[in-house]
């Protein structure tokens, strides 16, 4: 009788997806627009504009009609620096996540499959996983990275989406891992054992299409932490390398200066580029979930 | 309609959901005085736990609920919630279907009795010790042994019969004058069944206690119900004194639901003949062992099955049946023993052959059908993988042969009646062209009409095709009716076994005797003993129904 | 009970060994040169040899761990030694002192900091979950569900400025002193100074939890909310209150556990972020303290530190669940 | 209108009366209360008089050492902070030859905190001694090893004792003896060396030359935690509590007499260093509401503060030149192979980088002319032989990208060069590294930076195997105002002091004979000053490095303190003469 029991508010769904693909749009947008902004204000993210944008102190420009949103302190626009940050955000933050899900889903139906000595390496191999420090892991591979010749060996943008993959994968593994061994020796495989199937067209046939609504789910949930890793990160200065922007180190920048308090914008651009980021993708995965995987309980 | 003053009274009421087109209840009315029990009978999906949860107050506030519902001249849906939820409880006690998830899972019985007790309790609240013993007693009273020690046991660490008697026990801890019991024994076992309705008697004479019990089987409320109330899609089709339904039911609907019931849990054998006892077996099995840790599940198991015979094997749950068809099914292997098919050895990995030859219908047609693939691509890949040379009009073919119209490959299991799922299921297994299929309770999860169609396909096919089918049953009357043998499994020996007809008249063994005297209907049987039956078979009326 | 338990601990303990060599190596890879990082300014070659050779720099990695392991470096005599009794984690050559008693200073000011920020976060996680929850798709539902959204989208490198910003800058300007901007005064010493200084670091930690975790205890709680349980315990005419506080949150809370577990098993190895901003001497500031100067015993301390926080907490929360279920922990 | 103006002439008196008496009340300084300082570090980068080299460092080490001699502290500027006075030294004789120093102590100056005894020669010998201990040799041995005969040989001995062994160092400071450094009795102390130095005054008045007792000081390897726990003070402030991360604790000793020091007023009954706050937004916050005095560590306020401070027109912004400069040094050593190393040998390159950048920009970054001057020459303008000069000057120091291009056409470069740049990553560093970056990019230069964490600058700078073009990082701040040419000219520079490897600060490897002729002259001089003026020109002209800023120190104090006073060691207040208000 359970299921006369719990109705659900089907219009604050819709709602909430809609809401989630606006707002996500949005910001897509406006990191899609990033270079057209540079080209019609003709800011380029680096550029330094140190006599309209800065004042003989070296006090940066409140918004007005050059800078949209003021310049910072080294005269660069904000606006542009603020649009290119969230593309920043989202090159490593999508990309990331689209590695982790795909490395982690595979990890996980292997590790969800295989029982015995196989299943336990699993499982304490993600212990230890799990247990690594995030950050320590970024700053020291951050140092490996620095070749002979003190340029990096692959781009930071790079480095840092491995990173944030390298640690973001395990909790697609979790997740892959416990569906599929919950299918294992469920009726569904069972049929599909008895009908003669091999487990590679069992994993691909009848566990994958299971799972694969979780994991777009997850996906979404796993994004808007990746990208607040990515800004954490380069806050700490461990992630991107200024004069790149990127929303944690022209975060970071704000603080360090001191110059929010003069030019609010300079925290206020990164830091509702990130909120709405963060938030959108949140939103827009609580509207999946309802719709892809609407019994499951919200598991971040 | 005449008697003792209704205590509870239902009229007129009417339930639907928001969003739902057809109220899910329209306009019922009932009544039940003290000391009577009143049976409500209907497949799910009837209403007929609808009404009773929406007339006490525990259908969610969406629904609009229309009508009155009189509880000692009260009419409850006016009340204001806190003077409802007094009542709860209190003056009207519940038994719930499955007492697994009806009970709190991280609380101890003792907490979830003390809690009915003490939301109701004038204060100041009774002393911890008092209650205790309370709760003990009760406990006591529904037949749990040892309750002092068990009563800061979580409701896993009990048995099912022992958590419906917890349910019960709670139920009752504040003298409650009504007791809804909605389908109290379905997820038990034959043998728990009879003792928990002999449980439920012996309170409501005790009590003098006004019950309503819920049930979809006919059989089971014979054996209880002084009034049958039938319901059907929301509205009440047929309603009188208990004799009188079971003898004379009026209503079409009514008379398929007692045709079901009674084939379900008659015991006479009906005329499948035994096969030749000198026909070699399709598949011996030869002292088969299997343990679980230290849990030995099957101890040395020896049985034959001949070709195209249907072979039952009962026992409760726990009795290791389960365990056995999986091993026939290559889905497990036994520790020790032998399994011969058609004379080879049959063990894991199964070769080719012996894979398409054994195959497996599995309970829940919910569970093991794919939910993302239509049902033509579920079933060509294993033509194809069978060898089929032509697929499409292969799963034609399939479709066909167990009664269902070819165009339904088109679509997806979830757009499928349960009874349509399983139909598919053995569709799936027919494609490999087996001689041996292992149906573990492949009916359980149906409605009962249900279940009558699904057994009656499979005793056809087993005619047609001279297949062979382990029939793994918890249900003596659908090996009674279905099946050519049965094996009786009792925590993990096969305590006996043979031709159905013999086993069944003159059991040998005790636990034999004792499931065959647990089926419950006996007053159905005896009253059917005598029928003036009409001729038509409703089953008869074929498949195509449910299409 | 005791073997699972010697089990679960020996596991823990492999767990905690492959961690600390796979770190050992990672700092190994990751400093090429600590010698020179550790040697004071101004040193010759001569003198980061030296360092080098008290180190054991010179040796090939794996005589370098053994020797790790069995002794910890040995500048001071002293064997530091994680296979030594007392077992230790060596001794940093830029502080000079054992790693072990460097992270032991800093493990109450973590403590600490965590501790305040779980109560914050789970009265209010539990309270606004449950509270969305019973009220579904009305109007309290999308307020907490608001909240909780700007709460998950503010991280903390943004609400520990805004919050240092407003309730210690702009209190203070205002002539209400009520938090100080950082510090850490030990509970022991002065209680109420002690919740005054952590009290924003507890505001900011707990925030963005608070909103992930409102939003898991309300799936949590609906998720139990259909089921037949639910349905018994207004059968047995408890009030709404208890139905969805005691009873729905009961029976859904392992999954806040588990994840509870993790996140301040991942905290107690330091808060990072939230340690910086608000200057707390934790292990955090530890950890990244030590890992830019390339302090790598402190290095491998901390993370080893960390790791066990995770494990811990983890094996904590399995070990909660068991005893909820009443069952053995699998 | 006569009653209101008269009126309004009452109130003006009346507040220029005020006026008056508040600056008149804060000229006598008030002893008592806590001063309380935020370090932006998140501890003291090094507290032993032994391996302190840093302002911050000595600024604190102030309170707590004596020397033999000191600055007295300026309440003017820093470059008015550079006459030597008589510290634990009463009076001294100076021999003949310039070469022999006997100093005569004074009596009855007691330690304070882990002992209270009373201060002897001898325990400057130790002290002397204790600089080539093998587990930390002392920050500034180039020095000293010129200071004192005997000094090199005693170093190379006990470099063969093994480190670890806090017992063999202290048995091998009591079995040998430096020949220069010797203590006839207890107030006396006799120090010799084999050249005339004219600033060897200065080089003993550094932190490095500080009394300590062996009994104490022994039992702890230097600057260990214990030894922070438990120093023993030759200064007014003894060691009350010291938590690593945490904070400092000082306090005035009990056996502080005025009497007995000229120079350390010690106003201020405690002194607290907190090491909470690491950044440097929220230490100008607790400065602000008063929750700090004063700061450490923090090189600059941000600039908003500075601007805010200074639209205040807040007494409460310190502001002088320093001395302190920053520039670009090239990689010249002989292992530097790269093609942008390579090009840097060639002056024309040198010179075209100088022209493609922007002081001026530099200066904007640092905040503008309050916190940063443009420089174009070597020394800065607190030192000895400071005359202005602009080898290369261009228009308001803005640059001039078409002479750059045109020079690295001369060059061989017409496409331009790229140059790989290590930088510190502080906000300050960070400042100068991304606007020579843009400002190059406008004369074709290319720079890609690296961005180095300040704790490994020194490891990376001086690896020889580290690959690099340029140091946007390089820094540099006097160790003494005024005579402390020697430092830079006399010691970076010159390759006979600093010889290419070894002991090399940013890796300069900068080797001009004409130079160092002119060095060993200077040394001997009675007046080196235009000696140095002309060494100056020398080596600005041929861009040794290119200067580019000079940096002004801005320290930001709150209401509370009074007398400010500045101290041309620290670079900051003098924390033993600042006071506070009651």
């Amino acid at each position: 009788m359970s299921d006369t029991l719990s109705l659900p508010g089907r219009r604050a769904r819709i709602d909430a997806l809609s809401f989630g693909l606006i707002l996500s749009g949005l910001v897509v947008a406006a990191a899609l627009a990033a270079p057209l902004v540079a080209w019609v204000t003709g800011h380029g993210p680096t550029d330094q504009f140190r006599t309209t944008g800065l004042d003989q102190m070296g006090l940066p420009m409140r918004p007005n009609a050059e800078f949209l949103l003021g310049s910072d302190g080294f005269g660069r626009d904000v606006l542009v620096r603020v649009l290119y940050g969230t593309r920043i955000s989202l090159i490593v933050g999508l990309p990331a996540t689209t590695l982790a899900m795909l490395v982690g889903t595979l990890i996980g139906l292997v590790a969800g499959w295989s029982r015995g000595w196989g299943d336990q390496l699993f499982g304490r191999f993600m212990d230890v996983m799990i247990a690594f420090p995030f950050i320590l892991t970024a700053l020291s591979l951050a140092t490996i990275n620095r070749g002979a010749d003190g340029q990096p060996r692959i781009p930071p943008e790079a480095l840092v989406v491995l990173v944030i993959a390298g640690f973001s994968w395990i909790y697609f593994a979790r997740l892959v891992r416990g569906i599929t061994r919950s299918l294992r020796d469920g009726p569904l495989v069972n049929a599909a054992r008895v009908s003669g199937a091999s487990v590679p067209q069992i994993l691909w046939r009848e566990v994958l299409p299971v799972i694969l609504p979780k994991i777009a789910v997850f996906w979404s949930v796993q994004l808007p932490a990746n990208i607040v890793a990515e800004a954490t990160l380069s806050f700490l200065g461990v992630g991107i390398n200024p004069p790149t922007p990127s929303l944690g180190n022209m975060i970071a920048d704000a603080q360090r200066s001191g110059l929010y308090q003069v030019q609010p914008w300079l925290l206020l651009g990164p830091g509702l580029a990130l909120f709405l980021a963060v938030a959108g993708a949140n939103i827009l995965s609580a509207g999946l979930r309802s719709r892809l995987d609407p019994h499951s309980a919200l598991r971040v | 309609m005449t008697g003792p003053a209704p205590l509870f009274e239902i009229r007129n009421l009417s339930v639907r959901f928001p969003g739902q087109g057809e109220a899910a209840v329209k306009g019922i009315s009932l009544r039940v005085s003290p000391g009577e029990t009143l049976a409500l009978v209907g497949e799910s999906g009837s209403g007929k736990s609808v009404s009773l949860l929406a007339a006490t107050g525990l259908v969610p506030g969406a629904a609009q609920i229309g009508g009155e519902v009189l509880f000692g001249g009260r009419d409850l849906l006016r009340l204001p919630p806190h003077q409802m939820r007094a009542l709860r409880g209190a003056r009207i006690g519940y038994v719930f279907q499955d007492p697994q998830s009806n009970l709190h899972p991280y609380k101890s019985v003792y907490t979830q009795i003390a809690e009915a007790i003490l939301a109701h309790a004038p204060r100041p609240r009774p002393a911890r010790a008092a209650l205790r013993a309370r709760v003990t007693a009760l406990l006591t009273e529904v037949g749990i042994r040892n309750a002092g020690a068990r009563l800061d046991d979580l409701p896993w660490q009990f048995s099912g019969g022992m958590r419906q008697r917890v349910m019960i026990a709670m139920a009752l801890a504040l003298e409650p004058s009504l007791l809804i019991a909605d389908e109290p024994t379905t997820a038990l076992d034959v043998t728990v069944q009879a003792q928990i309705l002999a449980l439920l008697k012996e309170q409501q004479a005790r009590r003098g206690l006004a019950v309503i019990f819920v049930s979809h089987d006919l059989a089971v409320v014979s054996d209880i119900a002084d009034r049958i109330l039938v319901m059907q899609q929301g509205e009440v089709v047929e309603e009188g004194p208990a004799p009188e339904v079971l003898r004379r039911p009026r209503h079409p609907y009514a008379r398929r639901l007692l045709a079901a019931a009674g084939l379900a849990h008659g015991t006479h054998s009906t005329p499948a003949d035994a096969p030749a006892p000198d026909a070699p077996p399709l598949l011996s099995l030869d002292r088969l062992s299997r343990s679980f840790g230290r849990n030995e599940v099957l101890r040395e198991v020896s049985l034959d099955i001949a070709p195209a015979e249907i072979y039952g094997l009962v026992g409760e749950s726990g009795s290791g049946k389960t365990t056995l068809g999986r091993i026939v099914a290559g889905l497990d292997r036994p520790d020790r023993g032998r399994m011969r098919l058609d004379g080879a050895d049959l063990s894991q990995p199964f070769t080719r052959a012996q894979r398409f030859a054994v195959q497996v219908v599995f309970q829940d047609p919910y569970a093991s059908l794919n939910p993302h693939r239509r049902i033509g691509a579920i079933l060509s890949e294993i033509l194809v993988r069978a060898g089929e040379g032509d697929p499409i009009s292969g799963v034609a073919d399939l479709l066909r042969s167990v009664r269902l119209d070819p165009a339904l490959a088109g679509r997806l299991p979830g757009q499928l009646s349960g009874g349509q799922r399983q139909r598919v299921a053995i569709a799936r297994a027919l494609a490999m062209r087996p001689k041996l299929i292992v149906a573990d309770e492949p009916v359980s999860a149906l409605d009962i009409t249900t279940q009558a169609e699904i057994l009656q396909l499979l005793a056809r096919l087993r005619d047609e095709r001279g297949l062979s089918i382990l029939l793994i049953t918890h249900d003596l009357g659908v090996v009674a009716r279905h099946c050519n043998r049965v094996g009786v499994l009792q925590r993990g020996v096969l305590v006996e076994h043979g031709p159905v007809a013999p086993v069944f008249t003159a059991p040998r063994h005790d636990y034999t005797r004792a499931l065959l005297a647990a089926v419950p209907g006996r007053r159905l049987r005896e009253l059917r003993a005598d029928p003036p039956d009409d001729h038509s078979d409703p089953l008869q009326t074929g498949p195509h129904q449910h299409v | 009970m005791a073997l699972r338990l010697t089990k679960a601990l020996s596991q823990a303990a492999l767990t905690l060994l492959v961690l600390l060599i796979a770190c050992f190596g990672l700092t190994r890879l990751a400093y090429q040169n600590p010698a020179a990082m550790l040697a004071p300014r101004n040193a010759t070659q001569e003198g980061i040899a030296a360092v080098a050779r008290a180190l054991r720099l010179d040796e090939p990695w794996y005589q370098q761990l053994w020797y790790y392991l069995w002794r910890g470096p040995d500048v001071q005599g002293a064997k530091m030694g994680l296979f030594n009794w007392p077992p230790g984690l060596g001794y940093s050559f830029r502080k000079q002192a054992p790693v072990t008693d460097l992270i032991l200073d800093k493990i109450p000011v973590t403590l600490s900091l965590v501790a305040g920020a779980v109560v914050l976060w789970f009265a209010w996680a539990l309270l606004a979950g449950v509270w969305a929850a019973k009220n579904q798709g009305r109007w309290q539902d999308h307020l907490s569900g608001a909240v909780s959204f700007v709460f998950m989208a503010t991280p903390l490198i943004l609400s520990g400025i805004l919050v240092s910003y407003v309730l210690f800058y702009q209190l203070t300007q205002a002539g209400w002193p009520l938090f100080p901007s950082s510090g850490y005064v030990a509970l022991t010493s002065d209680p109420w100074q002690w919740a005054r200084h952590l009290a924003l670091p507890w505001i900011t930690l707990a925030m963005v939890q608070a909103g992930t975790f409102q939003r898991i205890t309300r799936g949590a709680v609906l998720d139990v909310a259909g089921h037949d349980y639910i349905r018994t315990a207004r059968a047995k005419g408890l009030g709404e209150g208890r139905v969805w506080y005691n009873h729905a949150l009961g029976a859904g809370l392992n999954p806040v556990i588990t994840l509870g577990g993790l996140e301040i098993g991942t905290m107690l190895g330091g808060a990072i972020v939230t340690e910086t901003i608000f200057g707390l001497d934790g292990l955090g500031r530890l950890a990244i303290s030590s890992a830019l100067d390339g302090d790598f015993p402190v290095v491998i301390g901390t993370t080893i530190t960390a790791g066990a926080g995770i494990i811990l907490m983890t094996t904590l929360s399995d070990l909660w669940i068991a005893a909820r279920e009443r069952r053995p922990l699998s | 209108m006569t009653m209101l103006s008269t009126r309004s002439l009452l109130i003006g008196t009346f507040a220029a009366l005020t006026l008056t008496a508040a600056p008149l009340l804060a000229d006598t300084p008030q002893k008592g209360g806590t001063l309380r300082i935020a370090s932006l570090n998140s501890d003291l980068d090094a507290f032993d008089p032994l391996t302190g080299y840093s302002t911050d460092s000595w600024a604190i080490l102030r309170a707590v050492t004596r020397q033999l001699v000191t600055y007295k502290g300026a309440g003017t500027d820093i470059r008015d902070d550079t006459d030597l006075v008589p510290d634990l030294a009463t009076s001294w004789d100076i021999s003949e030859d310039g070469k022999e120093f006997t100093f005569h102590l004074r009596k009855g100056v007691h330690y304070s905190g882990s002992t209270d005894r009373e201060i002897k020669a001898a325990d400057f010998v130790y002290g002397i001694k204790r600089f080539c201990d093998p587990n930390k040799q002392v920050a500034a041995i180039n020095y000293f090893n010129l200071a004192f005969s005997g000094f090199k040989d005693f170093c190379d001995a006990f470099s063969k004792v093994a480190p670890g062994d806090l017992k063999a160092a202290k048995d091998f400071i009591d079995a040998n003896q430096i020949s220069g450094v010797s203590a006839p009795d207890d107030y006396t102390l006799v120090l010799k060396s084999d050249s005339k130095n004219y600033d060897f005054l200065n080089i003993l008045s550094m932190n490095f030359v500080t009394p300590l007792p062996e009994e104490i000081a022994s039992q702890y390897f230097p600057d260990s935690v214990e030894f922070r726990q438990n120093f023993p003070s030759s200064g007014p402030y003894y060691v009350e509590n010291y938590t690593q991360g945490q904070q400092l604790v000082l306090k005035r000793a009990a056996s502080y007499d005025a009497a007995l020091d000229p120079v350390r007023a010690a106003y201020a009954d405690e002194i607290i260093v907190d090491f909470t706050t690491n950044n440097e937004e929220t230490i100008v916050q607790k400065i602000a509401t008063g929750e700090a005095d004063l700061s450490l560590y923090l090189e600059v306020p941000p600039r908003a503060t500075i601007a805010k401070y200074l639209g205040e027109n807040s007494p409460n912004l310190h502001a002088s030149n320093s001395g302190a400069a920053n520039f670009i040094t090239f990689n010249a050593r002989p292992e530097a192979t790269t093609p942008g190393a390579t090009a840097l040998r060639d002056i024309r390159v040198r010179q075209a980088l100088t022209y493609a950048i922007s002081r001026a920009n530099i200066v904007q970054t640092q905040g503008g002319p309050i916190a940063a001057v443009p420089l174009t020459q070597i020394i800065t303008s607190t030192i000895l032989g400071f005359e202005p000069f602009d080898p290369y000057p261009t228009a308001d120091d803005q640059g001039d990208p078409e002479k750059a291009k045109a020079l690295l056409a001369e060059a061989g470069y017409p496409d331009g060069i790229t140059l790989d740049a290590p930088y510190r990553t502080t906000a300050q560093f960070e400042a100068i590294a991304l606007t020579v970056k843009e400002d190059a990019a406008r004369a074709g230069i290319t720079i890609n930076l690296i961005p180095i964490p300040p704790t490994q600058w020194y490891a990376y700078i001086q690896d020889p195997g580290s690959v690099w073009d340029i140091s946007l990082g390089s820094q540099f701040a006097p160790d003494w105002q005024g005579p402390s040419t020697r430092m830079l000219l006399g010691g970076w520079l010159n390759s006979d002091a600093a010889p290419c490897g070894t002991g090399n600060v940013h890796a300069i490897c900068y080797s001009n004979l004409e130079l160092n002729r002119l060095a060993a002259e200077a040394y001997g001089s009675d007046d080196p000053g235009p000696i140095w003026t002309k060494a100056d020109q020398l080596v600005s002209t041929d861009l040794a490095w290119i200067p580019l800023i000079e940096k002004r120190k801005i320290v930001l104090s709150s209401d509370r303190v009074t007398n400010w006073t500045w101290s041309s060691l620290g670079v900051q207040a003098d924390i033993t003469n600042v006071a506070l208000k009651p």
